[in-house]
């Protein structure tokens, strides 16, 4: 007992205090900047360097990342000879639509979360407790067990009333993670609709917003992500747990004007 | 057969074809020469003509021999032959695949049943059927477990058949992760994605399958890294033992409801994890290891915070340890639930943690080393009770070895060279033609195996994965015979075995 | 064939309307009367009284419902439909009659007629050979329980030159109460199921027809508490000890019975251990009544009579509501085995509704009636820690463990039998088609549920209305019940307001969730994509924890070859129990078996024909009666 | 009246201070004192997915558990506060509500054909038969001791005076304690923090419950342990102590019960399955010793 008590004092608070307000270190892959000047005329370095086709170029020659895809491998800064493309520590990734994952030329502010994209049933009936359900659709466990993580003494999501529970029947959504393979597909269905209403849909990593580096794989069945609304996207390969949880705050929090 | 060891680039033509006959006596006879041989790998592809091409690699644990022998199927021929899981269980996997993936039927194999159920599978079956093993009579009870499992967990089903709280039998099926892997490895690919797609076989290996992979391609670019990158994988490689392990002890306790023990040893791990985080900007250690290099070198200032993380672990992971495997309501839930008997695990061809805890020493460190581990300073600690107690200690073991060891490759990284590689001023080169290598490293769960062939231009044309799950599901099964089926969760637990991993 | 069976109903009817004509005064009025035919003496007291209602309400729900049960056996002979008609009758007038004897030598008589005609209910389904042998052996162990009797009879004529019950009172009083009640106990008690004498019982009624079951196990095993009572009656003095050996034997019966209702698979089975466990508490609650009269506490008195009285109406209708629900459930799946049946509720939710009720009732749970006595058996144990010594103390501290424990497995026993039978998913095919019943072949179960709740609702009139029994048995009751009456209406209103609130809840539920959307899906199965009815625990598994907690005591023999070690890929196995009751293993089965296989060598005897067995009844009614009378002269 | 009402204020912050007790012993910051209100609010407005397999009992389970429990804490008295209903032998009454609550859930759960429930219902049932036998020895302790058979009388006429009595006392409400955390699957038999379906008891009964309903059983359960909270602290309220000075001891009492409920969950491991009916056995074993400690101070058994 008396060993128990020296190590629960040893341990003391562990929780991050201000989920909102966490300095990852400079090295982290967070948030993508791409600078609004030209490129080096005919270069296609970062284009051929990605592994998952995130970048794109336009007719007009600007280039444009999608984190949706993105496996944050930091590959393409690298390439760049003019250091055009420059991944900040900034964490603050998950959004509420597809269009605000699409960084371009000269979006250096935060993600744009867009508050008119929230169904208003979210924040009446889900303020202030959320269960989830977490489908895990062929993901590598990277997700997972950030995911897990969130729940942590570190992390803490209990604390706002967040939590992942073992049946469908008791969430009010799902999370999925991993690119959904063939064979997962069916019970993610299964999932979704023992979930009563009203219910929200999260997409948690590149694999489970785009297929990620599964893309071209055959073995995969996606139907499921363009029937049904997507109620916050979280990119990342793994996404942080705080990346998680800020996105799932601002998604509950938001009322609509 | 064929004997080489781990990493050796051999030509296909040192090879020889053998009659699938002669293959099967061939293999037995080395099976049957030396009970420290296990299978490694054992898998097929298809020639351009159509034809079925299969290699058997066995390895010899005391000798750190690998040996390989192959033989062709024609396309036009006959599929229907007699298996070597019918003298061997621990090759049922293997058999499975090749008649899973081209259609070879194994007459006398004992259980001839879906794994991966990819999507033009050869037994045309879809994942919504298995050929469940059952018990008749009416009295028995099933429980079906999965694929979306309580916890945030990978999917996959279990099925037991029960007498009340009692387990008859656990029957595994898996295959709801298959993304394809191999065939992507294969599809025309840069050597990134292919390095990015070995991060993502199994998110909790990141660094032991990748270096498998990247050692695989070394080999076969006829490279070298240098001694410094070599130390600082093998370094990674513990980190991510360490924080598996305690995660997993983290988690065992949560199972037991042991909520000081599980708070703890989860804050613990995330310390291990975020190291990963300031060394290479990722949690799990993506984007670190890279074909020739490592993206991010563990600078002395990294090496310094390094052992200060270890020492301020060590400080508060002692006590909780102590406790833990002191406390009688843990101990009571851990000692004599799940066992598996050295002959179950040897029948069954466990490896890495799996055989370890049930009295099998196999560590691919010591008996099959490379690079680093020809220094042979690595401890190998092996238990014999085989229950979740001995896989629950293990991890306390195996977590202080590591410490350890990451202490002496820390003292050999200040003097390592960092400039005696030869693919640093060219990282990505030609792969050696017509020829075929078996890498292997030993993941916190046990040995991984990447096996690469590559045609007469250079191009890849097969990359088989085996992760130590493929052996080990089934020591899972086995540790619930008997059991009570609440003791599930610790016993899935004490393997934590990966879904991903098996299903590829 | 029909057509006898309704006949012998009108039959019963009007037998019935007769003896509640003459019964009911008494009743009200406590003023015994008696009706002579001959040397024949019909006697009515309050205690038959209270018996002929009994009986006449059991039986005559149990042939209006045999009306529409007998429906598929319309390929039986006109002989052995006749047969079955008048054994009916036979048995209903035989059981009256037992009631108003008044001397051991018609009594006997009557008792012989009332088990040759359930034997012969018994044989309805001769044609299967294990019909036949329960019915054989339920023969033979009546008239090991016959020589009980007769022992008796015997026993108290030679004693006392007399063979009237008032020559017991004259016995008691002379000699130790024991050299009488002991073999009166073992007849009786043979007949009511006491351990170890219950083992003819959970044969008899399952094999039985199911509105014979219902009779047999709601109404004729009454008799032999009736039996039993009616010494008690003449009891004087101490017979605290008495009392308690009563009451031990109750606490095992009870707990021994309901273990085995656990284990068995068999819905009737089931039920019929179900019995011989309210029997148990029958025991109990006279062990206690002795011992509260025996020490002059009639508080302890008059609630354990009290308990005694109502529970036998309670469980007789309850009785044959379970056991004419289940036969509804064999009629629509031709099976009573509970791991082939399953999702009765969507297909057949009346029968199934009433069954849960029943069920509700056989648990003692509130509101229903089985609540009002089992609070009553409570009450008297809960006074007899209170008020006497250590000795009584500790006495009711067993009752009152035993009770509670009685309680909780008989929740187990029937979750399990509704549960695994009835809700979920159908494990068969037979039970996957079956369908709802006529409204004729529920109407007796309803009528009896509907008695069921007034007699929760309004229990002090219960309790009124057998005062003068009471009376009879402890004769300072009518204070006790004056100062119990508030308890037992606060009880009926308790019982009322609990269903209203329910009622209210509902509705405001019904008001909360009206906006809310309501989907309906697959249970959840964690996304498993193939659903299997064999995902659901089977009545074996439901029973085994409890099994595992109480071996030796239930033996459950499980078959499977077992899975070894080396056995990684196992091959086809089959897994099979069969429980076994220790008692009638070690007791009964050993001197059947001898029996059976001399009757084998005497082949001649065992014809399966209907003809033989209605001889061999004759010839047995009339042996016991020149036995008798031979024996007391 | 009192009693009733304390029960449903604290019912609202029990499992709150429970979580709070949790979230301190292992280093978090955790939920507020409100969540679970927060959740059984949330349920309350949603929608709900009914099982094409479970029947009308499986809608009305949930609506008879509830009643059930409200209805149990009508005969709960406050001190020498009388209950609002009572009569005699009502403490028969009292346990065999939950045991029809208990029943009822027990079908519900076996009306959904799942395995996992039918696994919880087949413990359900079994615990609740073996907690059974300690709660009734205590009840008819009390009603040997103070005379009485009523919840109402008993409570009242409790006057505790010898050390021996206070001793008799510390073991009823241990055995309360651990009653109340048997029928509320708690720690150690019961964990309902893994989420696992295979190790729990009441949580995998529930497992298919969604919206209104499932707030109603979550509601019911908080209600359930605040129950227990005020049937344990009528032991620590002596008569002489004027009526704010009982609530504020009875709010007192309930807040340690929480507390103390949260510290046994935190410092150990749940029992094996098959471990708990022993468990359940060694408190009836106590509630003997209570028993037996009444004899002899009743002087029916003298030494």
């Amino acid at each position: 007992m008396f060993e128990s008590i020296k190590i629960w004092k040893q341990q003391g608070g562990q929780t991050i205090p201000d989920v909102t307000a966490v300095t990852l270190p400079e090295i982290f892959r967070g948030r993508p900047t791409i600078k609004a000047e030209a490129c080096v005329s005919g270069c296609t370095a970062c284009i051929d360097v990605c592994p998952v086709a995130a970048i794109t170029q336009s007719a007009s020659s600007t280039i444009s990342l999608d984190l949706g895809a993105c496996v944050f491998c930091g590959e393409c800064a690298d390439a760049c000879p003019t250091e055009k493309i420059a991944f900040t520590n900034d964490y603050k990734t998950a959004t509420s639509t597809r269009e605000a994952l699409i960084m371009r030329e000269g979006d250096v502010g935060p993600v744009v979360f867009d508050a008119d994209a929230v169904r208003k049933e979210i924040a009446a009936y889900f303020g202030g407790s959320l269960k989830l359900r977490q489908v895990s659709a062929a993901g590598c466990n990277s997700c997972e067990l950030e995911l897990n993580a969130c729940g942590n003494v570190n992390f803490d999501m209990g604390r706002f009333g967040i939590e992942f529970v073992a049946s469908p029947r008791h969430a009010d959504g799902i999370v999925i993670t991993g690119p959904i393979s063939l064979n997962m597909s069916a019970a993610n269905d299964i999932c979704y609709d023992a979930v009563p209403d009203p219910r929200i849909v999260i997409l948690s990593g590149a694999c489970a917003i785009t297929g990620g580096i599964f893309q071209r794989s055959t073995e995969l069945q996606r139907a499921f992500v363009e029937r049904h609304h997507i109620d916050l996207y979280v990119p990342g390969c793994p996404p942080h747990p705080l990346t998680f949880i800020n996105g799932v705050l601002q998604l509950i929090r938001t009322r609509k004007s | 057969m064929l004997s080489f060891s781990n990493l050796d680039v051999i030509s296909l033509d040192a090879i020889p074809v053998l009659s699938y006959g002669t293959f099967l006596t061939t293999v037995l006879d080395h099976m049957k020469a030396n009970d420290a041989r296990h299978c490694v790998n054992y898998m097929g592809y298809r020639l351009p003509n159509g034809d079925l091409e299969c290699f058997c690699v066995l390895a010899d644990d005391s000798t750190s021999q690998l040996f390989v022998a192959r033989y062709h199927l024609a396309a036009s021929g006959t599929m229907a032959l007699p298996s070597l899981s019918a003298h061997y269980r621990a090759f049922h996997i293997f058999e499975r695949v090749l008649w899973e993936n081209h259609g070879v039927q194994f007459t006398d194999h004992p259980w001839l049943k879906p794994v991966r159920y990819p999507h033009d599978a050869a037994h045309g079956a879809t994942i919504d059927s298995y050929p469940f093993f059952r018990i008749e009579g009416g009295e028995v009870h099933e429980v079906g477990v999965g694929p979306i499992h309580a916890g945030v967990i990978k999917p996959g089903h279990f099925r037991f058949q029960c007498t009340g709280e009692d387990v008859v039998h656990l029957e595994i099926k898996l295959g709801y992760q298959h993304r394809g892997i191999e065939r992507l490895m294969v599809h025309p690919s840069t050597m990134l994605q292919r390095t990015v797609l070995a991060e993502s076989i199994a998110g909790d290996t990141t660094i032991g399958h990748t270096w498998a992979f990247v050692n695989a391609m070394q080999a076969l670019m006829r490279g070298t890294v240098s001694d410094a990158v070599e130390i600082e994988r093998a370094i990674a490689l513990e980190l991510e033992r360490i924080a598996i392990h305690i995660g997993d002890l983290s988690a065992l306790n949560l199972d037991v409801a042991y909520q000081l023990g599980s708070a703890v040893l989860g804050a613990l791990r995330t310390p291990m994890i975020n190291f990963f985080q300031w060394w290479c900007g990722n949690r799990f250690g993506k984007g670190l290891l890279r074909v020739g290099q490592n993206r991010s070198s563990l600078t002395p200032a990294l090496q310094d915070q390094l052992v200060e993380t270890l020492d301020d672990m060590e400080r508060r992971y002692r006590p909780i340890a102590d406790t833990m495997f002191e406390l009688p309501s843990v101990l009571a839930r851990f000692e004599r639930t799940g066992i598996v008997t050295t002959e179950q695990a040897h029948i069954i061809g466990a490896v890495g943690m799996a055989a370890r805890s049930s009295g099998l020493r196999r560590d691919v460190r010591r008996s099959h080393p490379h690079g680093v581990y020809r220094a042979e300073d690595v401890q190998t600690h092996v238990l014999h009770s085989g229950d979740v107690m001995a896989r629950t200690y293990l991890r306390k073991l195996e977590i202080d070895a590591s410490i350890t060891y990451i202490r002496i490759l820390l003292d050999r990284l200040r003097t390592a060279s960092r400039d005696n590689g030869t693919l640093e001023d060219r990282p990505v080169r030609e792969l050696a033609p017509r020829s075929m290598v078996v890498s292997m490293v030993e993941g916190w769960r046990g040995e991984l195996v990447h096996t690469s062939i590559t045609d007469e231009h250079g191009a890849l044309v097969h990359h088989s994965v085996k992760d130590p799950s493929m052996h080990n599901w089934f020591a899972l099964a086995l540790s619930l015979r008997g059991n009570e089926i609440s003791d599930f969760p610790i016993c899935n637990k004490s393997y934590d075995l990966s879904y991903c991993g098996h299903d590829l | 064939m029909r057509i006898s069976f309704i006949l012998a109903t009108m039959i019963s009817a009007a037998m019935a309307a007769l003896s509640i004509a003459w019964s009911v005064p008494v009743l009200v009025n406590g003023q015994a009367a008696s009706f002579a035919y001959g040397p024949l003496v019909f006697a009515i007291d309050p205690l038959t009284a209270f018996m002929v209602v009994l009986i006449n309400i059991g039986v005559l729900l149990g042939m209006v419902y045999g009306i529409s049960y007998l429906r598929p056996y319309a390929s039986k002979s006109f002989m052995e439909a006749l047969v079955h008609a008048v054994a009916m009758v036979t048995l209903h007038g035989s059981m009256l009659a037992v009631t108003m004897m008044r001397d051991m030598v018609s009594l006997l008589i009557m008792w012989e007629i009332m088990s040759m005609s359930s034997f012969l209910l018994v044989l309805f389904e001769g044609e299967k050979a294990r019909t036949r042998r329960v019915a054989l052996s339920y023969f033979i162990q009546m008239h090991i329980g016959a020589f009980f009797l007769l022992l008796a009879t015997m026993v108290l004529a030679g004693q006392t030159g007399s063979y009237t019950f008032e020559a017991m009172g004259l016995f008691y009083a002379q000699k130790p109460a024991w050299m009488l009640f002991l073999p009166l106990f073992l007849g009786f008690g043979m007949k009511a199921g006491f351990l170890p004498l219950h083992t003819w019982l959970p044969h008899a009624h399952p094999a039985a027809p199911s509105h014979v079951s219902g009779v047999m196990s709601g109404v004729m095993i009454k008799l032999g508490i009736y039996g039993i009572l009616r010494t008690i009656l003449f009891m004087h003095g101490d017979q605290s000890m008495l009392g308690v050996a009563i009451l031990s034997v109750g606490i095992i019966t009870g707990l021994y019975a309901i273990l085995q209702a656990i284990v068995r698979n068999d819905l009737k089975r089931l039920l019929a251990y179900s019995s011989v466990e309210n029997i148990g508490l029958l025991g109990i609650s006279i062990g206690m009544a002795v011992l509260g009269t025996s020490i002059h506490n009639d508080v302890i008195a008059t609630l354990g009579w009290t308990a005694v009285l109502l529970h036998m109406v309670h469980h007789m209708l309850f009785k044959v509501v379970l056991f004419q629900s289940a036969g509804n459930i064999y009629v629509a799946t031709h099976t009573r085995n509970l791991n082939e049946l399953g999702g009765l509720m969507r297909r057949m939710p009346k029968t199934i509704t009433v069954f849960v009720l029943g069920a509700l009732a056989i648990c003692g749970l509130p509101p229903l009636n089985g609540f009002v006595s089992e609070f009553l058996m409570y009450a008297a144990s809960i006074e007899g820690m209170k008020n006497s010594g250590a000795y009584f103390s500790i006495v009711n501290f067993f009752v009152l463990i035993t009770l509670c424990l009685i309680g909780g497995l008989a929740i187990i026993a029937f979750t399990k039998a509704i549960g695994v039978g009835m809700l979920g998913e159908p494990r068969t095919e037979p039970a996957r088609h079956a369908t709802e019943r006529s409204w004729f072949m529920r109407l007796p179960q309803q009528i009896a549920i509907g008695i069921m709740i007034v007699m929760a609702i309004v229990p002090q009139l219960m309790i009124a209305s057998i005062s003068a029994v009471i009376r009879s048995f402890s004769p300072n009751s009518d204070i006790v019940l004056a100062s119990l009456m508030p308890t037992m209406t606060s009880l009926g209103i308790f019982n009322a307001s609990l269903v209203g609130a329910v009622v209210v809840v509902l509705a405001l539920r019904k008001i909360a969730t009206r906006n809310a959307q309501r989907r309906e899906g697959p249970t959840w199965g964690c996304g498993f994509t193939e659903a299997d009815a064999r995902l659901q625990y089977t009545s074996t598994t439901y029973a085994d924890s409890t099994v595992q907690l109480i071996s030796p005591v239930v033996r459950v023999h499980a078959h499977m070859h077992a899975l070894n070690d080396a056995d990684v890929f196992p091959h086809a196995r089959t897994y099979t129990t069969d429980v076994v009751d220790v008692i009638e293993e070690s007791t009964i089965q050993p001197p059947i078996a001898g029996i059976n296989y001399a009757l084998r060598r005497l082949a001649v005897f065992h014809t399966g024909s209907m003809r033989t067995y209605i001889l061999y009844a004759f010839v047995f009614i009339i042996a016991i009666a020149v036995v008798t009378i031979m024996g007391v002269i | 009246m009192i009693s009733i009402a304390l029960i449903l204020l604290s019912s609202v912050f029990f499992i709150g201070i429970v979580n709070r007790t949790k979230s301190i012993a292992s280093g978090r910051i955790g939920p507020g004192l409100l969540q679970h209100l927060k959740d059984i609010v949330r349920l309350l407005k949603k929608g709900s997915v009914t099982s094409t397999s479970s029947s009308f009992i499986f809608q009305l389970a949930p609506t008879i558990s509830f009643v059930t429990v409200i209805v149990a804490c009508l005969f709960l008295p406050f001190g020498d506060q009388p209950s609002i209903l009572s009569f005699q032998y009502d403490v028969v009454v009292f346990a065999y509500l939950l045991a029809l609550g208990r029943f009822s859930m027990i079908l519900m759960a076996m009306d959904t054909a799942s395995p996992f429930e039918g696994m919880g219902a087949n413990r359900e049932a079994l615990y609740g038969m073996l907690v059974e036998p300690a709660f009734f020895v205590l009840a008819g302790s009390f009603a040997v001791l103070t005379g009485h058979t009523s919840l109402n009388e008993i409570f009242r006429d409790m006057h505790l005076g010898s050390g021996v009595s206070y001793l008799m006392a510390a073991f009823a409400v241990y055995v309360f304690l651990q009653i109340a955390m048997v029928e509320n699957s708690r720690l150690p038999v019961d964990d309902p923090k893994t989420h696992l379906e295979l190790t729990m008891v009441h949580e995998v009964i529930i497992l298919d419950n969604s919206g209104f309903d499932l707030g109603m059983i979550l509601a019911t359960t908080s209600i359930r342990f605040a129950m227990f909270g005020v049937l344990i602290s009528n032991f620590a309220l002596p008569p002489m102590v004027p009526l704010w000075g009982k609530i504020i001891i009875a709010i007192v009492v309930m807040a340690v019960f929480a507390v103390v409920v949260g510290l046994l969950e935190s410092f150990r491991a749940r029992n094996r399955m098959k471990r708990n009916p022993q468990f359940i056995f060694t408190l009836t074993s106590i509630a003997i010793l209570v028993f037996f400690t009444v004899l002899i101070l009743t002087n029916k058994l003298v030494l």
